[in-house]
């Protein structure tokens, strides 16, 4: 199972925290898991798949969109970072 | 070390204890970031906050933040390094973060600290939301904070 | 606010009451420069310290320090800036200068507070004798130190 | 009356702190006081007027060589500065 956590604007945008998600045979990459999430959800395209600055953690590392997923991948979803 | 907390720190303390840890040191440098009653930023100017929530990725922050510390002591003779971070609600004038470095000059105990917050501001996983009276809405990255690390990586192939 | 003095201070009631002082203030930065016990000079390389004692020259000490903050005022925003130092004898691990600073953003604290220390270092006329068991000589400078104003210069055209 | 201050290496060498001296009036610039200062005590020669790493100041500001003095100056003289 895919854990899948959202932060921030994009966890209110979504109404929800985190979901979890077996991962479809097809989905190799982040960007295939966005594609994937949106057509289960329209809303999450104009939340996270058209928001070119979204940033995405696998495993609790910041990756770019063509890292290559595993099943049992904890994948985040959140905006650039704003603390200190 | 490393904490992240909603509870305030005590910056007196903290000091006393990074000189304990520091043993031989000859420069001990203290950062402390504090919530800013009128917060100018691009999107809100001259606003005034009622409250500042501080969001954060709970793992994923700490992780990030030791891999930074990590990456300071590599870069320079640090004898002692201390990052401290709030999360939850703040209000003006309020502490959010504090970092500490202690090293045998100067140089390299200014070098870290600055390095440490630049990086913690673009790399590790916070987020504010900040409300007024009337409005709340997230706060946006700075332009700025971006360009800050750029400095680091130029001198990465001293 | 500047203070020559043979007493300790103590960095925990500086910071609040620079923190006080300085109103809105984003970041606060702290420097404190501690005797060490080994001095790794030019002159005496791995000598262990007994005693350090810090002469200085009453009335010019004050002026040259109050002549730095005024230039590190004009150069950066500054709410507040804070310099102690102490004079007499002292022993290793004690604290023998305090640095405060105090602005909106991150960058111009730290900036100013290294600016002060660079100076402080070159302008002010402090001079520190070191003690061992065995023996006892005058510090020389060190070259470091008139090369790290020399950025602060090159910049002095922006 | 021109006072002169000595501190650290250079106090200790003179084997004192300051002194007060009527200004001749041949004397115009520090470097004319320091030969004024070496022909009353040839001890001073070693100590200060062959050390060119010596620094002046004339009323608690450091100056050159040339400085044109005044004859009620507060004038100083010790090596480079080392504090912080």
């Amino acid at each position: 199972m895919l854990t899948i956590h959202y932060f921030a604007s994009i966890r209110e945008s979504l109404e929800k925290n985190q979901e979890q998600l077996e991962l479809p045979v097809s989905v190799t990459t982040i960007d295939e898991l966005i594609a994937h999430l949106v057509a289960l959800n329209p809303h999450f395209k104009t939340v996270v798949a058209n928001n070119n600055k979204l940033l995405v953690a696998v495993n609790q590392t910041v990756v770019d969109r063509s890292f290559a997923l595993s099943k049992n991948d904890e994948v985040a979803f959140f905006p650039p970072m704003t603390g200190g | 070390m490393i904490s992240i907390q909603t509870e305030d720190f005590d910056l007196g303390t903290e000091y006393q204890l990074l000189r304990q840890a520091a043993g031989d040191a000859g420069a001990i440098v203290t950062f402390s970031g504090l919530v800013r009653e009128i917060y100018d930023s691009e999107q809100s100017s001259g606003e005034k906050i009622a409250t500042l929530y501080l969001e954060h990725y709970p793992g994923m922050t700490e992780k990030s933040l030791q891999l930074i510390a990590d990456q300071a002591g590599r870069k320079w003779s640090l004898l002692a390094t201390r990052i401290i971070h709030r999360v939850g609600s703040l209000k003006p004038k309020d502490q959010i973060v504090y970092v500490g470095t202690a090293s045998a000059h100067r140089e390299d105990a200014f070098a870290a600290a600055q390095f440490i917050m630049d990086y913690l501001k673009t790399n590790a996983p916070f987020w504010k939301k900040q409300s007024s009276n009337t409005d709340s809405h997230w706060v946006e990255s700075r332009q700025a904070d971006s360009a800050a690390i750029e400095r680091w990586q130029e001198n990465s192939n001293d």
